[in-house]
Order: structure tokens, then sequence, then C-alpha cells
């Protein structure tokens, strides 16, 4: 009957809802785990240069072949996850510690000062930030806490605009206004209450930052600016892109790699984000 | 007039807020343009006394009442309690002014954070203002409170989050927390109006009841003029941030004299079918409160405006006992 | 709307400002200088150096140099490049026209492709082409560009000789008239594939979700409620609500590659100003430097404005 | 008989993922031609849902809905997509209350009024247009400035002044207003009430008007009716039931109201909660808040009893209309 | 004719271009106000030296037909070719070899300025003929006259007043050389036309173009694809690749720039020889050559470079890798394991980013963990590098390469003491004997000698370790002949005079 086809029609539309929130979960579970294994998952330790150079697929046992150096691909490609979760996680924490500070003392406290960071952050968003960050890396010193620090430090505007807008309003809301008359003050009502209601948007963005950062690192190992003292996934495709024709898995599965894990960061993002939309959770309060 | 001092005298308080300028740089060039929401309002009240404040949206009332809770800082003015300066107090003892003082919200779904359990967000003020000595004590406390404004079985209600209850449920533990502090003077800014119909007479009893028990002032926000009539003592009508008539409740529903309120009465329909309704036309849409005047607020909307009208803002004239218009052609 | 504009152009100003300052600090900060370029490799001589020093003006105090830079790039002067010995005006103007060639080609047809693709899929919502192309999106989202460029290159050039794998025309037979535009589209095909591709995703997105949202609100309950055809809903009415967020997106991507699409234009050695920023970086000319960073801060300011600008004539209600 | 809308046996039911909403239950009502009826009822109680299933402008992928609604000849819920397309604005019209999102934001008002009115006259002239509609500005007091106007430029009364004059372009036979003076206030209300009953006179529509403020229905219909939960408490002829209400929950309602003028009476209302909609309740849905409440209520639902052109859908009355039980008098204690 | 005016439209298919892959842009079209690798292989068709480097990187004429030495060393006369004309038809005199060096001397920022140091004076007897006066005997300043930023400029041009880094002169360089000055499209390409009054033969090309593709893999691609001829040291990784590739011609070329790490000996760590020589005893030039490099650059053991062989002794040389050696040698010098079973921590390796080189010390710190030396790299971008260790002097060991040819006597410039390009501060007295003296003689076996000699010290000493040699092969469109790598001996290094199509 018709009302049978629109049930399966709404399950599968509350499926496909769910589903990026549940891929991205098992995702970033899967990776953690990998990161945490590594040195049990990877056959081979990866900074060890062995005497196999440039094999191919499944020669002498290298599951995806070894590069030029002789390390094996497959091991390098697994401890290439710690770099990236910690590159992730690591500017992620900066940009949104940063900017929920920021940008929740200017929403809620408001004002002059509001005006002013509001207007910096405005400003800071017209920054070309990859080139700001490739300047920063090159001039500087190329080493995977700089890059961290230098992406976290780039990118807090954005997070400090939600939390800002939070703030804003939620500073308005009346719970806030009741925890005044209550007698609170204004640091508490700032991290009690401000905070963790205005929490989510930056957490949603967060992961999307954490891509974004992924996707940085890479693009800086690429050019050459990574460090050479850690496994990544962007240096690998940078040394493997000379051998792009005749040994093409150095590359081609960092890449993958790549892939895999920012898309997964992006479908927790946006399942985050669709399951914090107020819009999919309807009915009103009691129940 | 009187020889005693009142126990709430709100003194010619303002609220202006300044026009909004979204940038830092040319608002310093402006010209300023001031959002007069509360403009130099004097009200005095006695011990026990409920004033009920009516008028249009955004006519200021509850900007009347977050100045009167401190949430906002006045522009002008101060509110005497027991002719003490609360201005004074906020500075000094800003914990006491929050216990004497206590407001009533209108969205009982947003009074409390979503994050705690009723639990936490009952005992929280209570360790703020250091009543009671152990947790257990406080909990004792406020489940005496709870059970007292029906809300059984109170220690499992305690352990819910704000979503579990219903809107009633939440603005009775609103209304309790607020009375923990024992308050002199309380404000509820539209306390039912968020609420089912139903259920709405069972709030506004407790609320009546309570201040009854501690004598405490209150005063009533709302758009509901019979509302108003059925809980307050006295009503206070607000126009543009002014109060253009005040005095005794009945005095103002039955016998209006500013035109403004004729107008306001005559449209307030009443659930009697055979009550025949004559509407006072007023044009226009009620004008915003950036920089008005000279003349009366209203003067340009007002049936019986004469050029008088809108050159000098009208003085308040007492035309009975206690009965105050703010209108030069009142009679 | 003027205030609005001149507030908008005002505060771009100020940016350039700030982010220019900025710059000048993070560059005289950093170690190395473009004496040692001058000086060679393998050139140690420390008269040579103080000689250079003193030439350029390194010897003066930085506020001084700044002071001195500052003055001269409100003048339009930005010096000339330590390196080249050339204009930096010049030689910026000489790149950026390929850069702004390829961004806003890219740009240009990412934002009608992706956008088309978002309409298609919040149309079929849940039909399998709006999952593949959802599927699709995250993929290329995902993808660093510079890699995709790469596949590209080995794909299309290498195995199947079809396309040229680099440049902005070819060296061999120089081509005048129609011709050389052939050569330079040709060229263009591969790097702005793969611009379009990882841009699509941006633009489908906020396109399908955009729709959607609007689809949702009480004025097109009530337009379907008179009886208007889901056509005229959808062309009239959720269209011209929905392009909004494209537009602010379009103005954010559009700003991010300008600056972003260095990398690619190392890869397919496209000689644009991303490719002279990172020379510029290696030999640390200053002045191109400078230049080049206070074009792109300029030219993404501008970007940004004109967005601004655009969304105001289409959002009646930011007009005040 | 001049019927305008029957309905019968109306359910409509929200599928929301594994959970059912029952948001209106079994219901019957019907309209005649020249009516304005109210229907109010506490938030929740099904009112629009009501309404926006007569529209068919519930989403069909998450929405059930059953029973009959002859509207003009034709059932309701049968229609197919062109038959709606018809019978929308031309017989059947709506107000919203968002009136501030009622209209496209980006476009001026009166291109797309223009756009409403050529749905189903598609070769209207553009004076043809424009003369009615500044006609039916006029109706409702606004100039013919607004035409030009963005709708963000305009004050929440008039825009809802704006929707009530688009729903009128094509002369429907049935109007339903969703609570479309609920956002404004007391002046404007009562100024915009007036103006629908006078319009109401001169345009002869027949109106629906969904509101939980007893008085608006007070001040601009001839009957009413009350729903709670879903379902239909009692209908009738305004100064009937205001007057003198039978059901136990119209009474608890009435009771909630503090009158304007007059004794100062103590407010009670009624005790205890809406009904969760999740869950098909056996007997009387008011059953659990009702002091008169028998083992019957609780097993049985109640039959509507007619009572003169009333009818009350409770236990405590025959079939005649009589008290069962005089005792059972519907009193509210103090 | 002459001039660059294009021919219009489209070239003709037969016309002859060679397009020859550059690195980068090049910085300035006067050759000799700064070194600069991107312009060098461009500058080198325009102008003409007096004396070249040809592909073996040994000295042979240019300018000057012959060259002789004073017997005390103290002159340097040399005889001008008669038949050489700048591109506008003036004829090149040996006033315009005078000015050229006259101008160099005057300009304390120009490149060879402080090699000029050395001469006292320019004299020109007649039109061809040029006497170099100099304060003291130095054989070794033939050699550099034929490396970077020596060509001669033309007087009647560029003496106008204007310095040579404004004058409108460097943008459209006139030369002597065998192409003219054509075309310059920044980030695009430089063309050059055959200069038909060249005076050693009009060249073969009809166009020759430098094609500017910063990224080698996108060079490859395009030397693959038939779009560029020539691709002069292409990555060692591809080397097999394009091996395979029958269109492709691969020839290589070596260069006597081997890679080196330099110790700080300021360093209280690095001073003791004993570790120098642990470290150097631990490192495994075999591998790195294979893996590194593909076994086109192969391990260099000597102290000078192999390559020039007449002055590298091969005899006394740096160790040869032995793990247990290495750990036997600290033991010996009483050096104890820690708990990690490390003898040493904590010293830095200071690289540059390119070359391999972040490779090359990977597999170091790999091999010398092995020794129990730990090893922490740093890897920066050239520019930063350079500052951090040539200008601050801030490491304790650095990796680089550099040119040690074509004269053994860059030994003393690169390990002499008090000597700029020394930055590992080694200063040994004898060693600088035997170089002064290596410079003052003209003959070539005892010269020979005495290089071998401080070669011996060197050996001992360990300043540096030579790990790699610098080669690379050209790859060359297989349909060209005579290109600069067949030239050893007869045409210039990097000159496309006689490059034609088979
Ligand atoms: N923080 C603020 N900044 C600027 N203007 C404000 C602010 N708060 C209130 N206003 C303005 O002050 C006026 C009075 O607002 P207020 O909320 O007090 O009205 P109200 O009478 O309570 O209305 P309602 O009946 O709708 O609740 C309004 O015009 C409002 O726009
Ligand atoms: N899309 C939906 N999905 C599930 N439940 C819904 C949906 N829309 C409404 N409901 C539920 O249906 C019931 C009836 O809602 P409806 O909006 O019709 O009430 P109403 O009488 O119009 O209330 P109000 O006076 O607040 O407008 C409520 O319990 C509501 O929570
Ligand atoms: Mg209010
Ligand atoms: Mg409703």
């Amino acid at each position: 009957m018709l009302s049978v086809k629109k049930n399966t029609y709404a399950t599968f539309k509350v499926i496909n809802g769910d589903i990026q929130l549940k891929l991205g979960v098992f995702g970033i579970l899967f990776l953690l785990l990998v990161g945490i294994l590594s040195p049990i998952l990877a056959p081979l330790d990866p900074y060890h240069y062995g005497q196999d150079i440039l094999n191919g697929l499944g020669v002498n046992g290298h599951l995806l072949g070894t590069n030029h150096l002789g390390q094996d691909v497959f091991s390098m490609i697994i401890y290439g996850v710690r770099t990236s979760l910690m590159v992730a996680v690591i500017s992620a924490l900066i940009s949104a510690v940063l900017g929920i500070l920021i940008g929740g003392i200017a929403g809620y406290f408001g004002g002059k000062l509001d005006l002013i960071v509001s207007e910096c952050i405005n400003a800071f968003m017209m920054v070309p930030t990859f080139f700001l960050i490739l300047l920063v890396i090159a001039l500087f010193d190329n080493s995977i806490t700089n890059v961290m620090i230098v992406i976290g430090l780039t990118t807090w505007p954005s997070n400090a605009k939600l939390i800002r807008a939070q703030a804003l309003s939620l500073r308005e809301r009346t719970f806030v206004k009741s925890a005044i008359t209550m007698g609170e003050s204004k640091t508490q009502i700032l991290f009690k209450y401000i905070i963790p209601n205005g929490i989510f948007p930056v957490l949603a963005n967060t992961t999307i930052g954490m891509s974004n950062a992924i996707l940085t690192e890479a693009g800086l190992s690429f050019l050459g600016l990574g460090d050479p003292n850690v496994i990544s996934w962007g240096q690998m495709i940078f040394m493997g892109k000379q051998y792009i024709t005749s040994a093409w898995w150095i590359a081609t599965f960092a890449g993958v790699a790549i892939v895999l894990t920012v898309t997964v960061f992006y479908l927790l993002g946006d399942g985050l984000n669709h399951v914090l939309n107020p819009k999919h959770s309807n009915g009103k309060g009691g129940e | 007039m009187k020889t005693k001092s009142p126990f709430i005298k709100i003194d010619k308080i303002s609220m202006w807020y300044p026009q909004k300028s979204k940038n830092l740089f040319m608002s310093i060039r402006e010209e300023r343009k001031w959002i007069k929401a509360v403009d130099q309002v004097s009200i005095e009240l006695e011990r026990g006394e409920i004033l009920g404040v009516i008028g249009e949206s955004g006519c200021g009332k509850s900007t009347l009442g977050k100045v009167l809770a401190r949430l906002e800082n006045p522009t002008n003015g101060d509110v005497y309690i027991d002719s003490v300066s609360t201005k004074e107090l906020m500075k000094k003892d800003t914990k006491k002014f929050r216990r004497m003082v206590q407001i009533v919200f209108q969205n009982p779904f947003d009074t409390f954070t979503p994050r705690d359990t009723i639990e936490q967000i009952l005992l929280r003020p209570l360790k703020i203002h250091g009543i009671g000595k152990t947790n257990a004590e406080r909990r004792e406390i406020c489940i005496k409170a709870l059970e007292s404004g029906g809300l059984r079985p109170a220690d499992e209600i305690m352990k819910r989050y704000p979503h579990e209850l219903s809107g009633g449920q939440l603005q009775r533990i609103s209304i309790l927390r607020s009375m923990l502090f024992e308050p002199k003077f309380i404000i509820a800014d539209e306390p039912v109006s968020m609420l089912d119909v139903s259920v709405r007479s069972e709030i506004i009893n407790m609320l009546l009841t309570l201040s009854k028990e501690k004598n405490a002032t209150v005063i009533f926000i709302s758009h509901d003029i019979a509302l108003t009539r059925y809980v307050s003592d006295k009503i206070a009508v607000m126009y543009l941030g002014k109060v253009v008539e005040y005095g005794d409740s009945d005095t103002i529903i039955n016998n209006p004299k500013h035109p403004y309120t004729q107008a306001l009465i005559s449209n307030c329909s009443s659930i009697d079918p055979d009550e025949q309704r004559e509407i006072i036309k007023i044009q226009g849409e009620p004008p915003t409160p950036v920089n008005p005047g000279p003349g009366c607020y209203f003067a340009s909307r007002c049936f019986k405006a004469s050029k008088e009208c809108f050159q000098k803002y009208p003085a308040a004239t007492e035309v009975s006992e206690g009965h105050i218009v703010a209108c030069d052609r009142w009679y | 709307m003027k205030k609005y504009v001149t507030r908008r152009v005002f505060m771009g100003l100020l940016t350039i400002f700030v982010v220019f300052t900025i710059n000048f600090i993070i560059i005289r900060l950093a170690p190395g200088d473009p004496i040692s370029t001058i000086m060679g490799k393998d050139n140690d001589d420390p008269i040579l150096r103080t000689a250079l020093e003193e030439k350029y003006g390194f010897d003066k105090p930085m506020i001084t140099q700044y002071a001195i830079y500052l003055k001269n790039a409100l003048t339009g002067d930005l010096g000339i490049s330590i390196i080249y010995n050339k204009e930096v005006m010049a030689m910026i103007t000489e790149r950026i026209v390929p850069t702004l060639l390829l961004v806003l080609t890219a740009a240009i047809l990412a934002v009608i492709i992706g956008t088309l693709m978002g309409m298609y899929a919040a149309k079929n919502e849940g039909s399998k082409i709006d999952v593949i192309f959802s599927g699709a999106a995250y993929i290329f989202n995902s993808m660093p560009a510079f890699w995709l460029g790469l596949i590209l290159i080995i794909i299309f050039s290498s195995v199947l000789g079809l396309l040229p794998s680099y440049g902005m025309i070819n060296t061999r037979d120089a081509h005048t008239g129609f011709d050389y535009i052939l050569d330079v589209i040709v060229h263009m095909v591969l790097p702005v594939c793969t611009l379009v591709l990882v841009e699509i995703p941006i633009y489908f997105r906020i396109a399908k979700s955009s729709i959607l949202q609007v689809t949702n609100e009480d004025f097109i309950v009530t337009l379907r409620a008179t009886g208007m055809s889901e056509r005229k809903i959808f062309n009239k009415y959720i269209l011209r609500n929905a392009i909004l967020p494209t537009i602010t997106i379009f103005g954010i991507s559009l700003a991010y590659l300008i600056t972003g699409v260095a990398l690619i234009e190392t890869v397919f050695a496209w000689p644009g100003t991303g490719s002279l920023m990172l020379t510029a970086i290696n030999q640390r000319d200053y002045p191109t430097l400078m230049g080049i960073y206070l074009i792109m801060s300029i030219s993404v300011a501008v970007v940004m404005v004109l967005v601004d600008i655009v969304y105001a004539t289409f959002d009646p209600r930011i007009r005040f | 008989m001049n019927q305008l809308l029957e309905i019968k046996d109306f359910s409509v039911t929200y599928v929301n993922k594994s959970k059912k909403v029952y948001a209106v239950k079994n219901v019957n009502l019907k309209i005649n031609k020249g009516d304005s009826l109210g229907i109010v009822g506490e938030s929740g109680s099904g009112k629009s849902t009501l309404a926006m299933a007569l529209l068919r402008l519930l989403p069909e992928k998450n929405t059930q809905i059953t029973g009959k609604a002859n509207f003009i000849g034709k059932d309701l819920v049968q229609l197919n997509q062109k038959e709606l397309k018809n019978i929308r604005w031309n017989e059947l019209a709506v107000v919203f209350q968002k009136s501030m999102n009622a209209l496209s934001p980006v476009h001026r008002i009166g291109p797309q009024i223009e756009d409403i009115y050529r749905v189903h006259k598609p070769n209207a002239s553009k004076e043809e247009i424009f003369s009615r509609i500044t006609y039916l500005l006029r109706l409702v007091n606004l100039s013919e400035r607004v035409y030009t106007l963005y709708p963000h430029e305009l004050s929440g009364g008039m825009l809802q002044r704006v929707s009530i004059a688009i729903s009128l372009v094509h002369n429907p036979k049935l109007l339903i207003m969703d609570e479309a003076t609920t956002a404004l206030d007391v002046v404007t209300q009562g100024q915009i009430l007036d103006e629908i009953v006078k319009m109401e006179q001169t345009l002869d529509v027949t109106r629906i008007m969904i509101t939980h403020d007893i008085s608006v229905v007070a001040a601009s219909c001839n009957k009413i009716a009350v729903m709670y939960a879903g379902e239909f408490m009692e209908i009738g002829y305004v100064k009937d039931v205001l007057k003198n209400p039978k059901h136990p929950y119209t009474r608890g309602l009435l009771s909630s109201f503090p009158s304007l003028k007059g004794e100062k009476l103590k407010l009670t209302g009624i005790s205890g909660y809406l009904p969760n909609l999740s869950v098909k309740q056996e007997g009387c849905i008011f059953a659990p808040r009702c002091q008169h409440a028998t083992e019957k209520c609780k097993q049985e639902k109640p039959l509507g009893v007619e009572m003169n052109e009333n009818t009350v859908w409770c236990h405590l009355y025959s079939s005649g209309g009589e008290l069962i039980n005089e005792d059972q008098k519907p009193v509210y204690k103090d | 004719s002459g001039t660059s005016t294009e021919t219009g439209g489209k070239e003709s298919k037969s016309d002859k271009v060679l397009i020859v892959r550059s690195g980068g842009d090049p910085m300035s079209f006067n050759p000799d106000t700064i070194a600069d690798d991107n312009a060098y292989a461009i500058v080198q068709n325009i102008f003409n030296r007096l004396v070249k480097l040809d592909a073996s990187k040994q000295i042979i004429p240019d300018l000057a037909k012959d060259w002789e030495v004073s017997d005390d060393g103290l002159a340097i006369t040399f005889h001008l070719k008669d038949n050489a004309k700048w591109h506008d038809g003036k004829p090149v005199t040996s006033k315009d070899v005078k000015y050229t060096f006259d101008t160099i001397k005057e300009n304390k920022t120009y490149y060879f300025n402080s090699r000029l140091d050395i001469v006292n004076s320019i004299e020109v007897p007649d039109d061809h003929t040029v006497v170099f006066k100099l304060n003291d005997p130095d054989v070794s300043f033939i050699a550099d006259l034929g490396w970077y930023a020596t060509f001669i400029l033309p007087e009647h041009v560029l003496n106008n007043g204007q310095s040579w880094e404004d004058n409108p002169a460097s943008k459209e360089p006139i030369g002597s050389g065998p192409f003219k000055f054509s075309e310059f499209k920044q980030g695009v390409n430089i063309s050059l036309i055959p200069n038909k009054d060249y005076h050693d033969g009009e060249p073969k090309l009809d166009k020759l173009v430098f094609s500017i593709i910063p990224d080698e893999q996108t060079a490859i691609q395009a030397l693959i694809n038939g779009e560029i001829d020539v691709y002069e040291n292409v990555p060692s990784s591809s080397v097999d690749q394009m091996k395979a590739n029958g269109k492709i011609r691969m020839a290589l070329n070596e260069y006597p720039s081997p890679a080196r790490i330099i110790f700080n000996l300021k360093n209280e760590t690095l001073a003791d020889v004993h570790l120098r020589k642990a470290i150097a005893t631990a490192i495994n030039k075999e591998e790195i050559s294979k893996k590194v490099y593909n076994g086109v650059q192969v391990p260099e053991y000597s102290m000078y470079p192999s390559l020039i062989d007449w002055a590298a002794n091969t005899e006394e040389v740096s160790p040869q890798f032995n793990i247990v050696e290495a750990k036997k040698i600290l033991e010996n010098a009483g050096y104890k394991k820690d708990a990690n079973g490390f003898y040493v921590t904590g010293i830095t390796l200071d690289v540059f980013e390119g070359s391999g080189y972040p490779d090359m010390a990977n597999l170091m710190k790999a091999t010398l963990a092995e020794a129990g030396i730990g090893i922490e790299l740093k890897v920066s971008e050239f520019n930063a590098w350079n500052q951090k260790v040539s200008v601050e002097r801030d490491f304790m060991i650095e990796m680089q390469g550099g040119f040690m040819g074509p004269d053994p006597a860059a030994l003393a410039k690169r390990y002499g003491t008090g000597v700029g390009s020394n930055y590992g501060e080694y200063s040994n007295p004898k060693f600088d004997e035997l170089t002064a003296k290596g410079a003052a003689t003209g003959d070539q076996e005892m010269r020979a000698q005495y290089y071998k000699e401080a070669q011996t010290l060197l050996a001992e000493d360990l300043p540096f370790v030579p790990i790699v040699t610098y080669a690379g092969y050209d790859a060359n469109n297989a349909a060209y002949v005579n290109l600069p790598i067949d030239g050893a001996g007869k045409w210039g290094w990097q000159e496309y005079t006689y490059t034609d199509i088979q």
C-alpha cells in the first residue's frame, strides 16, 4: 500500500541521516585504534630501511610494497595514522580553545570589546590562511609541532565566530538571566552556562577543521615542508611523487589514506551537525 | 505628600539603549541615537502590593522588569527598597541585592540550563548564598519547597532534567526557587503566557499565595489585561517607555482616562460573547522608541490629539485619589 | 546601501593593513635573507654580504624599513625585486593573469556544475543519484588537490597522452591568434579539472542543503497552498532564496582558491602567482613576497567585498 | 442544506522514526456556508495538524491521513495533485500564524501577490491584478504602498494583513486562519479581528478560525469547537457553549480565563497535564484529568451527544442530551 | 636583421627548436652581478668568457684562444680570438675584458669581486691581448675565470653611467655568444635565436627555448611527452624508466661536487677526532648511493672529488663502513654505553630540503644509531639552513654539496684556516702550507703531490666526510645530436652551438 512505501522511505531517510554519524564515529574509532595499535598492526618498523627497494605489491611479503629507501609502505601508512590524528587533534584543540575563549568572552561580555573582537575576527577571516601557514612554516622551522601550532593559530576565527554567535544568543536566554538573578558571577556564567551550551556547533566545526588540518599538513609536506622525523602521508606523496610512474604504490596509497581519513572526519562533522540541527529533533517539550 | 517613605520607590528610572551601530569606527563619528526603552518611570509601592504593568508589545515592560532586577544597569534613576538605594546595594553587596529582588521569567522551558538536573539547579544558588550548611541540609530545604508547591514526589522530580518536565512544573519550580531567598520584591514578567491555558490559574494562584505569605511586593507584567486585573491591586499602563496611566486596577479598567488606555481596553476582547464591543481604532503601528518626542509620544496616533500635544510631553495629573494620567486632554 | 559598501570597503582596507604589517614582521623575523640567494650557493664572503646588506638597506632598523616600505606601497610602488631586479608590480601583474584565469574559470565552472548537481539531488532527495552524488562529494571533498592533479596527469597525459601535462602554452609551436587561445584552453583542461573536481562538492552540498532548508520554510508552504506549480515555486522562489549561501561560499572559496592554488600551480607548472610566491619564499625576495602578499590580500578583500555587495543586492534584508 | 465541509472519522498520525504521534483522532465536524467556526484548544491539541491535513500540506512521507473530508462535493483526502491544485486558493485558502515568514524575503510583495493571482488566472492583466489587490489591501486597512516593499520592511501587523489580503485574492469559499492574530498585540489584534468580521460580510466567505484564545472566538465567530488532545470535546454555537458549557473540559478551560469586567472570580483551571499523544489511549481522552470520570469514561470512547445544534463528547450526558446523573453536574471545586 | 622580431603566425614545423628545461626564472640577464643557477645555462649561450668548462668540467678556451703564466706566476696573459663580434656587429676587444673586470673590481656587491682582490691590475697591450697582474701567484685563478660571473660584457653598450643592475641593457642582453636574446616571459620561458655571425660558426638550431618547469615530476612527464627536449640532471628515481624509453638518450654528467657532512669543530663533542672517525665509519655510503640515488651517485671516499683524477688521493681516504669497527673506536676512546645502548646522544644534523639530503640523513641516522650514536635531524628550507649554518655557524653537523672543481685549489677555499666557506672552522697549519704551495706552482705533477699530501691530512683529521659523488643523467631527446654533454674537450658544458637534429 501507499503507506508502506511511505514507511520505507521514511526509514531510509532516517538511516541516511544517521548513517553519516555512524560511519564517522566508527571511522574515527577505527583510526584511533589503528593509531594506538600501530606497533602491533604494522608488520614492520616503518623507520627500518630494509634491503627490499621499490618492491611491488605483495612482493617479499610487503603488502603494499616498499619505497626507495626500503621502508614498508603498509607499515608507513599505519604509522601515518598517528601523525594525521595528532595534527588533526592538536591543531583543532588549539583552534577550539582559542576560538571558544575569544569568541565566548566577546559574545558574552559584549559591548566595545565585542565590537573590536568581532571586527578582528572578520578581518582574520579575510586573511589568506594557507598562504600565511605556508609562509610561517617555510620561513621558520617545519617541525610537526610548528605545523600544528600554526594551523591552530590561524583557524580559530571560525570557531570564535560560531561561539560568539552562540554566546550572543545564549546570554539573552532565560536560564542565563536567571543564573544572574541567582547571584552567579560572570566567569561562573561564562564557563558553566555559555560555553557548555554553545559548544556543539564548535564541535561540529572542529571536526571539519580537523579534516582541513590533515589536508593542510599534507599540502605542506607535498611542498617539501614536512617534518622528516615523523612519517606522514603527505610526505609519502611528496616522496612517492618521483616514483609515481615506476612505483605508483608509494604515493597512491598514502593519497587514499588521506582521502579516507578526511572523509571520516567530514562524515562525523556532518553527522554531528545533522543531529544537533534543531530541525531534526522535532517535538516539543514534555514527552 | 505622604509622610512615610514608601516601601519601594522607583525613582525616575530610565533605560536608554544606544541605537546599534554595527561599526566600531563609524559609531564614534555618528550622532548617537537612543532607544528609550524605559524613560523616566517613577512608581511607589507598598509592602505586599501587586502592581500590574500592561502595554503594547515593545513598550518597555520587560525592560523595566530587567532594570528593576538589575539585569541591566539603568541609564538613569534608582530604586529604593525600604529607603535603601539598590544602586549602592549592588555595589556593596550584590548577593544581598539578589536575595532581595527576584524575577520570574516568561519562558519556563528556558529558565534552567538543559545540562543540569533540577537538583543541581536548585542547590547551586543555595550554595552560592550560603543557605544551609551541608548539601544534605540544602536538599532538605529544596524538597520541602517543592512539596509545598505540589510537586510530588519531590526527590523523584529532583533527579530529572528540565526537558523531562512540563512547562507548568518548570514554572512552579522557577517560582519556588526564587522564593527560597524570601525576596522582598518579585518581578513576574509574563509568568504564564507560555503555558497551557488550563494550568495557568494554578501557577498564578501559587504566585499570589506565596507572595502574600512572604508579604513581598510584586510587579506583574502581562499582555493579558483581564489577567492583570485579576492579579493586581494597581495597574500601570506603559506606552513607549513611559507610564501613561497609573491607578487602582478597577479604576483603570472601568474608567480609563488616557486615550491610549481607552483604546487598549476597548480592543481587548472578552470571553463573554454577549459583550458589546465598541473598539476605539488608533491609527498606525506603534512607532519605535528611537528618539521619540518632543511632544506626547502617543500624539501621532491619538484620536484626541491637538496641536499642543505635539509640543510638550504632558505632565502627570492626579485625576482622582491615586489615579494618575499623563495626558492634558484626559477629560 | 552606500553606507554598507563604505563600511565593507573600509573594513577591507583595515584588514589589508593589519595583514600587511603582520606579514612584514613574519617575513623579517624569519631566518635567512635574500642576500644568500644573490651571493650564490657557494659564496660566503662576509665583505660581499655587508656590501649587499647596505645596498638593499637591510642594515637600517626594521621600523625604518617598514616605514619606507609602507610609504612606497601607499603610492603604489611595491619596490623592485631584489632577486630579479625587476619591478615587483610588473612581475605580479604578469603572473596574476594566469592565476586569475585558472581560478576564475575553475570557480565559475565549479559553482555552476556543483549547484546544478545540488539542485538535482535536492529535488530527488534519497534517490540513487543523490546517494551517488553525495558519496562522491565526500570523496572529492577529502581529496588533496595536488594528489588528484598528479593522478590526472598520469592518466590523461602519460597513459592516454591526450592532454599536455604542464604550462600554459605549447613552447615548441608558438601560436598566435585563435590558435593561441585554443592552445591555452587545452593546457587549462587538467588544472581546471583538478580544481573543479575538488570545488564541486562545496557547491553541491551548500546548494542541496539550502534548497532543502528553504523548501521547509513557511512561505513555501503558503505558496504550495495557493496551488502554484512546484516547478514555479522551485524556479522562482526556492532557488532565489537558496542561492544566497552559495554566494557567500563562492566568495570564501574563491578567496581560498586565489591563495591555495599555489599547490596546483606547482604540480602543473602554471606560470601564476603561486609559483612566483614559492620561489620568492625560497629566495627570501622580500619585496616580491610582500608585494604578492599585498596583492593577494587585496584580491581576497576585493572578492569578499564584491561578494558581500552582490549578496546585498540579492538579499534586500541586508540593505540598511 | 448549504453544507460546505463535512469531516468524518478524520485522523492524522505523524510517523517519525519509530515513533507515532496520534495528533488528530477520529474527529467529526460540519461547517455550513457563512459559518465562522472557531477551533480552540491548548497548545498541542492538534488544531494546526487538522488544518494542515485538510489543506493536504503535511509532508506525505511522514504523515498518515484517514477518514473523509467532503468539501463542495469532493473528498479532500483522496484528491490527486491536479485536483488539489484547482481547489487550492480558488475554493480553499489559508492564513498562517507566522506572518513574518509567510512571504519570500527576497521578493517584493507586489510581484509575489501577482504570482499567486496568476496561479489560477494566468492571463490576468497587470491592471486587473493591481485593482483587485489594492481593493483587498484597502479592505484590511493597508495602503497600496506595500506593493513595492519587501516583507522585512513591514511590521508584523501589516504582514498579517497582507497575508489575509492574499488569502482572499480568488474569493475562496472557505478560509482557514491558523492563529492568524496570536502574535499581534492587543490593539492590532482587536482591529484586525474587527476588520475580518466586516470583510466577511462583504465577501461572503466561510471561515475556520484556529486559536487558543477563547476571547478571539467570542469576538469573531458564531460557532466554536473545543479540541483537546486531538479530539473534539464540544461543538456548538458560541453563545451556547460559552454561556453554558457542557463538557467538563470546556468548563475548566473557561474558568481559566478571568473576565475583564465585573466580579473577580477565583481562577481554577484544570489540574494535571496533557496526555502523551504517542500512546493510544482507551476511553475518554480527558478522563485522567476529569474529576467526574467514571470507570466507563476510562474504558469507552464517548460518542457525540447532540443537544440542540451542539454536540458534546461526554459520558455524562445521555443520547438525548440530559445529564444522566444530576449529581454529576459539572461544577468546579474552589 | 638580427633583432628579435617574430616571424609572425605559427612557425613552420621544420624549424629546429630545442626546448631545455629550466628549474626557475633567471634573476638577471647580466651574468656578472650575481651567481644564478637558473640564468647560468642561458647566459652561457649568449655570452663568452675567457675560458670555459667542458662537459667533464675541464678548462677549455672560449674567447681566449690560448694563455700563459709568467714564471713567477704573477702575470697571466690571454690571447683573444680576433674574429669575435658582439651581437650588434661591433668587434670584441681586450678593452671589453678590462672594462668587465675593472667594473667588477669596483663593485663590492658583484659576485667575482673578492676573487679579484688577487689582481693588481689588468693591462691591454693590444686589442687582442689581456694581461692580469697578480699580487700573489695563483694558478687556480684561470680555472675560476671559467666559472660563475666572469662573462665578458660589451663596454660600448654598458658603459653609460648606470650600474649593471639598473642598466636597461641588462634586460635585453647583448653578448658575443652563439645565441641572441629574443624574449623572456616571466615564469614561462626564455627564447634565444641563433647568432648567424658567431665566430665559431653559425648555430644549427633555429631557436633555443628554456622552458620553466619548477616541478621535477612535471618536467619528466613533459620530456616523455616530447614537450621538452633537454632535461639536465633528471632525478635518479626516473633514470631506469627513461633509459628504457627509446626516444630519450641518457648521458651521465658528473660534477666535482660530492655530498658531504661537515663537523663543527668548535663543538666540544665533535672536537674529538675519535668520534668523528666513528661517525665516518658508521655511514653506509653504499646503501645511500643505492637507495637514495639509484646508484647514479656513487660512494665517495676520497677527500678530493675522485672525478678530478689527477688531483684526487685515492689511497688515504675516509673509512669504510663497519659498524663493529665504529663501536670499537668509541670503546677504545673511552666512550660508555647508556641504558639505550648509545655512546653519544644529542648530536644534531642540519640538512636542507632537496637533493635527496633528508633521505640520505635518515639512512645515516639509522646506521649511526646501530653504532650507538644518536643523531637528531633538522631539516630546513635552504635559505633558513644557509642562515643557520653559513651565517650564524649554529650547527653540530651539517650536510652540504658544493663545487670543488675544476682545480684542487678549492680545497684551501673550503678548509683553509679562517676561510669564509670553512663552516666547520677546521684549522691545520700544515694543510694551509701545502695548499699554498699547490697554488703557487704551475707544474701539474708538483701540484698533485702537494694536494694529495693535504688530502692525507684531511683523511686523518676528518673535518668532513664525503658521502657520495655528485652526478646525474642528462636526459635528451634522442633526435638531437651534439648536445653539451657530448662536448668534452670540444665545446662548453651547457652550450648549444653545435646541437642539431640528426
Ligand atoms: N538590549 C537591547 N538593546 C536595544 N534595544 C532594546 C534592548 N532590549 C530591548 N530593546 C528595545 O526596547 C524596547 C522595549 O522592549 P521590551 O522587551 O521591554 O518590550 P516589552 O514591552 O516587554 O514587549 P513584549 O510585550 O513584546 O515583551 C523595544 O523597542 C526593544 O526593541
Ligand atoms: N511533524 C510532526 N511530527 C511529529 N509530531 C508532530 C509534528 N507536528 C506536530 N506534531 C505533534 O502533533 C501534536 C499536534 O500538534 P499541532 O501543531 O497540530 O498542535 P496545535 O494545536 O496547533 O498547537 P499550537 O497551539 O501550539 O499551535 C503535538 O503533540 C505535536 O507535538
Ligand atoms: Mg516582554
Ligand atoms: Mg498550531
